[in-house]
């Protein structure tokens, strides 16, 4: 399937500028995951996180981020494992758009 | 401190070298993976903490803002140089952990403190 | 005692990797373990496989390989400093689509979490800066 | 009590040199390797630093050789690799200036 954006075979979007939400919209789903306005409430905390520490953050950073940012009934790892099943901080990463991590944490 | 802690002293300027990078990958590897852990920002190392820092103009990920997220890994207070501080007139006021100003005396008895230094 | 070694020093700039690997010939001799060495930085040039050292020269990567394989000891190279310096094995090669794994096979790509390991489990833990 | 060996291998009057000499406690013990061999050189300000601290200095040998000092008559002791894995031994951490 043609997508509206280059993508590499483990499906990071190969330039970072071209991402927008109708790209999202596409990662996810290829991640099988369909966006609600929980997720979109993550993804975009997460593109604020990599604005503001030019990183990406690891699941223990974004636990606290989230519960700082919207309060402590989200910042919980149960609640981002349920939008994001397996591994949060990065499924949710390669879904907002955040480059592709260089280490395996 | 725990008997566990690893203290880090970050000794090099921001891009001058990638020991800046190298230093903050381990140090939030290591919050990441829940290790207890410091931060000493000796010598010239203090540049790191200079605010309005772009690493994106030169290509490279800016070092004081990934100094910013240590708060996220519950790394709430660094170590710094008083006196390199001073001489490089470093504005430590904006950083969002708690600063604790070392003289050298301090500085040694925080290596002592800790169960391994590493240096970066 | 048990030991690791961190090294950040490239194989062919200053003395730094020569004395690390020699620094840990002597404290196995002396009856200690070590956990295991971790290169990050430059020091990951020491697990290139296609390092040819003239013959009069030090073989570092050789001398490291030797002691990996004699002592079964874990020689990691930090996954971020290896990928921006092209040391791939074919796991990273096939996942970047490079050509070729670029790793000395005594050698391993691993993540900071083993220079984590590394320091939760060793009484000593002895850097080699440049 | 005896808790750091400091290792400098970074040459005299460099920012590590530096830090290193503000550092060093008399509990300590200080390593030359590498580049920091050259602060083990007979009359020379940095070995007159060095000495002030009033501390255990020793030099590489190997990397003493290298560079064509000789140290002998001096407050630095040459130890070959095994002395240096024996002060790791006897100095619980370390930190290394490069």
């Amino acid at each position: 399937m043609p997508g509206l954006v280059e993508c590499d075979k483990e499906g990071f979007i190969c330039d970072l500028r071209q991402w927008t939400p109708e790209v999202a919209v596409e990662l996810a789903t290829a991640e099988g995951i369909a966006l609600t306005e929980q997720h979109w409430e993550i993804i975009h905390l997460l593109r604020q996180y990599y604005a503001q520490y030019d990183s990406a953050p690891a699941m223990r950073a974004l636990v606290k981020y989230c519960g700082r940012e919207l309060g402590a009934d989200k910042g919980r790892s149960i609640y981002l494992m349920r939008l994001f099943p397996g591994s949060p901080a990065k499924i949710g990463s390669k879904i907002a758009g955040l480059p592709k991590p260089e280490n395996c944490l | 401190m725990t008997p566990q802690s690893v203290l880090f002293v970050l000794r090099h300027s921001p891009y001058g070298s990638d020991m800046a990078k190298s230093a903050i990958d381990a140090a939030l590897a290591f919050a990441a993976f829940e290790q207890p852990l410091n931060l000493l920002f000796l010598g010239d190392g203090v540049l790191q903490l200079m605010p309005g820092q772009d690493g994106k103009v030169i290509g490279r990920k800016t070092i004081y803002k990934q100094l910013l997220s240590l708060p996220m890994y519950d790394v709430e207070r660094i170590y710094v140089d008083r006196l390199a501080a001073q001489r490089h007139r470093i504005d430590l006021a904006a950083f969002p952990a708690s600063v604790e100003r070392v003289s050298e005396g301090e500085a040694h008895a925080l290596m002592c403190d800790h169960r391994h230094v590493l240096g970066f | 005692m048990k030991y690791s070694i961190l090294v950040m020093a490239s194989p062919t700039a200053g003395q730094g990797s020569a004395t690390a690997v020699s620094f840990a010939r002597s404290l196995l001799a002396r009856g200690h373990t070590l956990h295991n060495v971790f290169f990050q930085g430059d020091a990951v040039g020491n697990g290139l496989a296609n390092a040819i050292f003239p013959q009069d020269e030090r073989n570092l990567v050789g001398e490291w390989a030797a002691l990996a394989e004699q002592h079964k000891i874990e020689l990691i190279l930090c996954i971020s400093s290896a990928l921006r310096r092209g040391v791939l094995d074919k796991v990273e090669a096939h996942r970047y689509e490079r050509a070729a794994s670029t790793l000395h096979p005594a050698f391993t790509i691993g993540g900071l979490g083993q220079l984590v390991d590394a320091s939760a489990n060793s009484d000593r833990l002895i850097t080699f800066g440049h | 009590m005896t808790v750091i060996l400091h290792t400098l291998g970074a040459l005299p009057d460099s920012a590590a040199f530096n830090d290193c000499m503000r550092l060093c406690r008399q509990s300590d013990a200080l390593l030359l390797l590498g580049d920091g061999v050259y602060a083990a050189c007979p009359n020379t300000q940095a070995l007159y630093q060095l000495s002030a601290l009033g501390i255990e200095l020793y030099a590489l040998t190997e990397d003493l050789a290298a560079a064509g000092i000789h140290c002998e008559g001096t407050t630095v002791q040459p130890v070959d690799m095994d002395g240096f894995v024996e002060l790791t031994e006897r100095y619980s951490r370390q930190m290394a200036w490069y």
